[in-house]
């Protein structure tokens, strides 16, 4: 059984969090660390980096290399550190808007540069650090700080945004899935490349009260009964796929990433 | 060795970010700075280094930091809508103490303005550009030479004191062609950043000091770094306690504002003990030594003071060098932003006449003579 | 029997019930304060998902025994 | 005693100003003399006027653009707009070298001493109008700027690799002799 | 026959315009005038926005309400615009780095708004403005003022992003398409929601000598040979699609567009 | 009507805007701004006008001038870093000539800084964040009251001038509750902008000037509008012309320097003729007002000024109302922002006394009573 | 004559201190006074820590936050860090009302006359912990600020619509009910 | 028999060729300053393709002749 490796990679002296009781940040961080013990990643070759919202927090309690820049820019930035340090592995992991509201055109551009890089995106379907507005990734028609009468705005699936720009590895899980979190994590850290690993969390401070799911553990009862696996998903009829979400793996391929590309154009 | 060539501004910029040891490049095509943008992804390869040309100047400048913060000197290049959008990243760069140049060629502004013109209506918005309180340093070069000897001083003083150094070039020097003494690395004195020795463990990313600066470490070696926008403590853990936020934002002041005799001194030309001084930057700052020259050959007692450090204000020594002018003429191709700033040194505005153009044309040595000769008679 | 023994670290929980409520073994009651109590201990397989779906740190599962 | 030759030259986008300047300035700088070199740029250059400035000078050179050029060559009519007001200026010390056949003179207004020859049509001839300064330049070196023609020979080599650089050389050599036949 | 009628959409009289000989910037420019006129459009309830570039400069020769903004921000421009005079047919007339380069994130968020805007792109493989960079448009390894040895990293389709993301009607054609071009242009222009017309489009003064395709004639030769209709290329076996481009119609649905998601949402 | 009601500073900004006419938000949520868009998304549809949350704050800005171009009084709120990201589309405003106001409740900075406590240091980014001479107006409020009366004046300013107007709240004044007198729509001065009235046939945007701006049209209206941010002719098409340049920016600068008296003039309190002056801006202003009261009561002869309109810096004002004053002290919670403007109204530095906090809490009266003592002993 | 009051209620996050700050400014509104009211604010309120003033006047505020209360309600230990300062120092002029179960002061150190009452426990009986802030307004209403009950109970009622609203002004009286019989 | 009328416009033309090469009439040819120069109008079908394709509103083609 693993043992507490797991908390070489985490600041306990720094806990508790900053986070609300039940928030999926915690979650994640831990399945995180769990991962790097699993790999035995050495903590001065790790690199985890953030985006700006609740989530970006997770930094604040890790004991690797860390970085936390400007909301949206975080890919940007880590684009630098891999082209100069490609031996780092570096995870990126960043709140939903931080993602695909300000940092979509990173998100993109990261995707189909093939970027070595883990990206983490911890949807919980609103700005939780500014008070529950809805994101680009909240699903239509919900319930948030700043669409008191429902979301006026479509929402965009990222997993396949990522595959469209040329993403190695796609995957999405939710904070109940805990195992396969885990598990999915460390194999995003096996590839070259981008990887994304979206994990949709519960923030039940806004999101949950706001549209009336009820405390913590409804919404994860939540996320257990709607997100489906994707070959399940796939086999359903268009009427019954309105009603859940799929979850597993959508991408798994070995195109050649951004430093391979740039060090190819040199011959 | 010291080579001479003939050069742009733009390219003297780009060889001596080379040779002051910059190997990482990022940026965004846009006029005037372009060339710095294309001889990069040239020559980049060739030294081993890493050009990139991101989807728009808040991801260059982004990447700029990255690459500064995994170990290499780093630089972008813009102008004026590209600087806009690098500020707020440039804020970063000040508060989590990353060197990296900035060459800004200002063009005719505002907004996209005339692209392929000159101005120097920049001077405020490179200082001014990013919200909250903290310093960053400036340099201003008058010729190609400059723009060579500049940009080397510009990477070592962005390590030495961690903080965004900016280049304020512009449309002229970028593009004119003249003579350089390119001394390449071995001749150039070049500072590297100090980096961490001590033990790797309890390592504290801002907490040993030397001259108010941290001394860091890079990602991926091997003693740990954290780096963050918000206050932080000497971890670089963050933090929303009222003292380490004051001290930390005083620091970031102070570490720059008090040491200036670090920075470039401005020249001064012509007679000491003048009575008319011009003082100007930059191209026009040709143009004013050209005037300057001319009256004083036919018998004027006139100086010129030629700023090269912008930011921060060089006040010490322009009280000192003009201290006993009647007159002061301040040549800049904008409203008056130097000028400004010589007020700000205490000098009366009646004693400070502007020579202000703002028609997207170069200011001549005929300009400036015009206005001194006024002055003089 | 004793499979595994769980530990809660109330400095870190904040009691958010989570543990409790998907322990597959409801091996957890609530107390007075809100902190999760650990009641049946002798039910825990060693699973760890409590642990693992603990947001705070706050619960450890030791599975190897000693005794 | 002159020190200090400003020139400019100044035709249409596809006349090679910019490229000619640099030859120029290149010539200088390799003769020892201090040049300062620059052109019209951008979107401008697309269109119907591109100008190239080059100062030449035994001196240190402080303002690197020209003001009022004491040479300046002009090869298509639009140019003569952009200098009416120092053309057209008496004891205006510039002298006016154009293309006799695209760009004589507007009449009586230019108070200039002007020098007209077949630059553009002579270039044509050996290879095309994109070489049209490389014609002026031969004309320039032979008959008032003090360069010698080997060195602006080979910065024309140096510029243009191989096979278009003889040609372009055999344009320049072309400018020697329509001014060595100059009746000057 | 149609007559003269398009001229009143053009401003005739600032020609010649500042485009190189060649450039497809002015083929699309009538082609779009000509789609006006055949709808007879209004010109004050017409508005042409422009994104910065050589193909910004379109906005220079027309005679309707002109928006020429910063670089790579038009569409959010013109989501203001549209917001508040939902009657105005709006146009909005992107270069490829604008639109995919430093718009890509307002690109993506306009489509997934559905904001009623038809959008052109006028695809020249590079940053013609400032001398011919690669933009992220521009297929893998091709030559241009960045990329001498190669362009380093891959590009993205945006048409097929536009789709994914949620526009109501997606097209690509090239400049020497240009009776398609028309007519397309026209069907978006009849459309609610946003629209993309891609027209691939020659840079004689950089694409194409960079890449020694040789003179206009060649270039629209090229665009002729490569660019197939997508019922013929989706029956093509992969090898052979690496030869060639699709061009036609990639989506034409009727979804609602941002206005009427946020009147709706007013109940 | 006038009615009475507790507001916090960011509701009162909110519903002046409605009540001044404002039909347009777009932004993005940032703290300490947030409560304006979140108030603005419940507010904009009952009043039959427009919300909408842009991706960022890059886009909001953007959309607030295509709305207003659209006829709208529109506008946006956000903090430094949004700020930042603006300043590229402030600029464009400036030089397209696009009403619109932007409501920038400072923060703790540099950079993400401290995201929920106070600061007043955006003071020098809020006029210089964006490249090229430009001219802009920037209003700072100081209590609840002073957010609603200032908003309806920056909209009304905004029209008048066509440029953007920024209105500096801070963290403090955002949240803090206090009554207000909410003047309704019918109660308030409106400026409404002007429209062309000549035939449509040859109309040009830019060319028929009333006090130095432009008499434009709106999108969709039948008088054709043509705006770009490049140096434009009177048409609106483009141009690189010299003059049209020169004189298209000196006019920017001029259209708003040389109509200073319609901007909100500061207020003064206490003696006049007073040995000592405290100037000051926003919540500070308040503390400084308390203390100022408090040594009055005790005897000593103090005043206050209020800075009202920050930029364009009034000068002329501060001049006239501090001459007389032996020492001036500049209350401000940041560097010493303020202070370096009346240095350039020509008062010496050692006149000029900086009672400044930098540690993320507002400045108390009890701190400026100390500093007010220590001068008057 | 005592014209302003100034008071601090501080507890933890889930105690209701904005509410009940601004159910006290909005009464005292009612009743015709100025007043200004502030709160801890953004992530510091999702944390242990959460403080409002209110302040309430006859005369106007000139500025409107707190620097030293008149009186300071304390809810839970880890807020007596934040006011040592003040309470601490001799003379000043600070009341102490503090939970008796939960907030006893710390030993030796206070030099504030302090008062204690059952708070929380006695809104948990009622309702839950986030009505404390309701009781506490109930003993401030009746030992030490002119407000009038009707005012309180009215500001109540119309913050929290419908049950809730009965269930605070509930709290709120056995606030006022623990003032009338605490042996001051 | 004449079906349209072709005319170029000196002043905007820019000698880019487009019309010459793809006009499927052949109608064009070049003159010696590199002008197109209209040579086989007979041969024209009035399809408009030069028009559409002149990227610089040089060339104009009347389709409903009087005559
Ligand atoms: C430029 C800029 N704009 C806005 C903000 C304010 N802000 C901070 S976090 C955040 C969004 C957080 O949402 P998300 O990324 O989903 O993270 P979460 O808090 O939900 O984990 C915003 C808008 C900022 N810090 N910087
Ligand atoms: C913020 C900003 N960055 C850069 C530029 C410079 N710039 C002008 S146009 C352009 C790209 C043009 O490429 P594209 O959009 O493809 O248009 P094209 O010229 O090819 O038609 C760039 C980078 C600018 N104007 N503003
Ligand atoms: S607000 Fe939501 S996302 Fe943020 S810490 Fe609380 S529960 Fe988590
Ligand atoms: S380890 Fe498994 S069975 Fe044991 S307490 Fe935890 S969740 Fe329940
Ligand atoms: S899951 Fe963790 S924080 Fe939540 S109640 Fe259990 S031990 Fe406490
Ligand atoms: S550079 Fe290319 S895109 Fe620009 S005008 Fe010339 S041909 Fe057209
Ligand atoms: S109309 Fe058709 S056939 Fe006639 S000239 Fe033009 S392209 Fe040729
Ligand atoms: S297509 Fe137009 S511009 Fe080109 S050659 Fe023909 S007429 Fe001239
Ligand atoms: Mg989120
Ligand atoms: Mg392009």
């Amino acid at each position: 059984m693993p043992s507490d490796d797991y908390k070489q990679y985490v600041a306990m002296d720094r806990l508790p969090s900053i986070w609300c009781p039940g928030c999926g940040n915690g979650v994640a961080l831990k399945a995180l660390a769990l991962a790097f013990a699993e790999l035995e990643m050495p903590p001065d070759k790790t690199l985890l980096a953030n985006g700006i919202g609740c989530s970006g927090r997770v930094g604040d309690y890790v004991r690797c290399h860390r970085f936390h820049g400007t909301h949206g820019r975080t890919l940007a930035f880590v684009t630098g550190i891999k082209l100069v340090r490609p031996e780092i592995k570096a995870v990126c992991l960043l709140g939903d808007g931080d993602c695909s509201a300000i940092g979509m055109s990173h998100f993109v551009h990261s995707a189909r540069r093939n970027v070595d890089i883990v990206t983490i995106v911890i949807n919980n379907y609103n700005y939780g650090m500014t008070g529950g507005q809805f994101s680009p990734l909240s699903p239509y028609n919900v319930i948030t700080s700043t669409s008191r009468s429902g979301k006026a705005e479509p929402d965009i699936d990222i997993c396949k945004l990522a595959d469209l720009a040329g993403a190695n590895y796609v995957f999405r899980t939710t904070i109940y899935h805990v195992v396969e979190m885990k598990n999915y994590i460390k194999e995003a850290l096996g590839k070259k490349g981008f990887s994304l690993v979206e994990i949709v969390s519960p923030c039940p401070t806004y999101y949950a009260r706001y549209n009336k799911i009820g405390n913590i553990i409804k919404q994860l009862e939540w996320l257990k009964d709607k997100f489906i696996p994707i070959e399940e998903y796939n086999q359903m009829k268009d009427a019954e796929k309105e009603n859940f979400f799929w979850r597993g793996r959508l991408t798994n391929r070995d195109l050649p990433d951004l430093y391979q590309h740039t060090r190819r154009s040199r011959g | 060795m010291t080579i001479k060539k003939l050069l742009t501004g733009n390219d003297a910029c780009t060889y001596a970010a080379i040779n002051a040891g910059a190997r990482f490049f990022a940026g965004y095509p846009i006029t005037p700075a372009t060339e710095i943008v294309e001889l990069c992804s040239e020559l980049m390869p060739v030294y081993n280094g890493n050009f990139i040309q991101m989807e728009d100047e808040i991801a260059s400048i982004a990447a700029v930091i990255g690459a500064s913060l995994g170990g290499a000197k780093a630089f972008t290049a813009t102008s004026g809508p590209g600087l806009a959008l690098m500020s707020e990243n440039i804020g970063f760069a000040a508060m989590a103490e990353v060197p990296c140049v900035i060459i800004n060629v200002q063009r005719y502004g505002p907004s996209t303005g005339i692209a392929t013109k000159f101005s120097q209506s920049d001077v405020m918005a490179v200082r001014w550009g990013s919200p909250g309180d903290h310093s960053l340093i400036v340099l201003a070069p008058s010729s190609v030479q400059d723009s060579y000897d500049l940009t080397v001083e510009a990477f070592n003083l962005s390590e030495r004191f961690r903080t965004p150094v900016i280049l304020l070039s512009d449309a002229a020097l970028a593009h004119v062609r003249e003579k350089v003494e390119i001394r390449e690395p071995g001749e150039l004195n070049l500072y590297q950043r100090e980096k961490p020795s001590g033990p790797v463990n309890g390592y504290l990313p801002y907490g040993t000091l030397h001259n108010n600066v941290p001394v860091m470490s890079n990602f991926g070696d091997e003693h740990i770094l954290r780096v963050t926008g918000l206050v932080h403590q000497e971890s670089g853990y963050s933090s929303d306690n009222s003292q380490i936020a004051e001290e930390l934002v005083q620091r970031l002041a102070r570490k720059i504002d008090n040491y200036q005799e670090e920075l470039p001194a401005p020249f001064f030309y012509g007679r000491q003990a003048a009575d008319l001084i011009v003082v100007s930057f930059g191209i026009s700052a040709r143009a004013s030594l050209e005037a300057v020259n001319t009256v004083n050959s036919e018998g004027f007692k006139a100086g010129m003071l030629e700023l090269r450090t912008i930011w921060p204000f060089p006040r010490k020594k322009v009280k000192e060098l003009c201290s006993g002018a009647k007159k002061i003429l301040v040549v800049e191709a904008n409203h008056g932003q130097v000028r400004e700033q010589l007020i700000s040194c205490g000098f009366p505005p009646e004693k400070l006449r502007g020579v202000n153009k703002q028609n997207a044309e170069v200011i001549t040595p005929s300009e400036v003579l015009l206005a001194l000769k006024e002055e003089n008679s | 029997m004793k499979k595994a023994n769980v530990a809660i670290n109330k400095d870190l929980c904040k009691k958010c019930a989570i543990c409790v409520h998907f322990c597959p073994k409801e091996v957890f009651t609530i107390d007075q304060d809100g902190y999760p109590l650990i009641s049946r201990l002798d039910k825990c397989t060693g699973c760890r998902l409590c642990f693992l779906r603990c947001p705070d740190f706050a619960l450890e599962v030791e599975t190897e025994l000693d005794d | 005693m002159k020190n200090t030759w400003r020139t400019i030259l100044s035709g249409s986008g596809g006349q090679g100003m910019g490229m000619a300047g640099k030859i120029l300035a290149e010539a200088a700088f390799m003769q020892g003399f201090n040049t300062a070199q620059s052109q019209t740029y951008g979107a401008g250059a697309r269109g119907d006027l591109s100008q190239s400035g080059i100062i030449i000078s035994s001196e240190d050179i402080l303002f690197p653009l020209i003001e009022k050029p004491d040479l300046l060559v002009i090869l298509n009519n639009k140019s003569y707009g952009h200098f009416a007001p120092i053309l057209n200026s008496n004891c205006n010390g510039t002298i006016l070298i154009y293309d006799q056949d695209y760009a004589p003179p507007p009449k009586g207004k230019i108070n200039s001493p002007s020098f007209g020859f077949t630059v553009v049509n002579k270039a044509r001839e050996i290879l095309s109008e994109k070489a049209a300064c490389m014609v002026a330049l031969g004309i320039l070196t032979r008959l008032w700027i003090p360069l010698d023609k080997t060195n602006v020979s080979q910065a024309i080599q140096e510029t243009f690799p191989g096979k278009t650089g003889l040609q372009n050389i055999k344009c320049f050599e072309e400018g020697l002799k329509l001014a060595e036949n100059y009746p000057l």
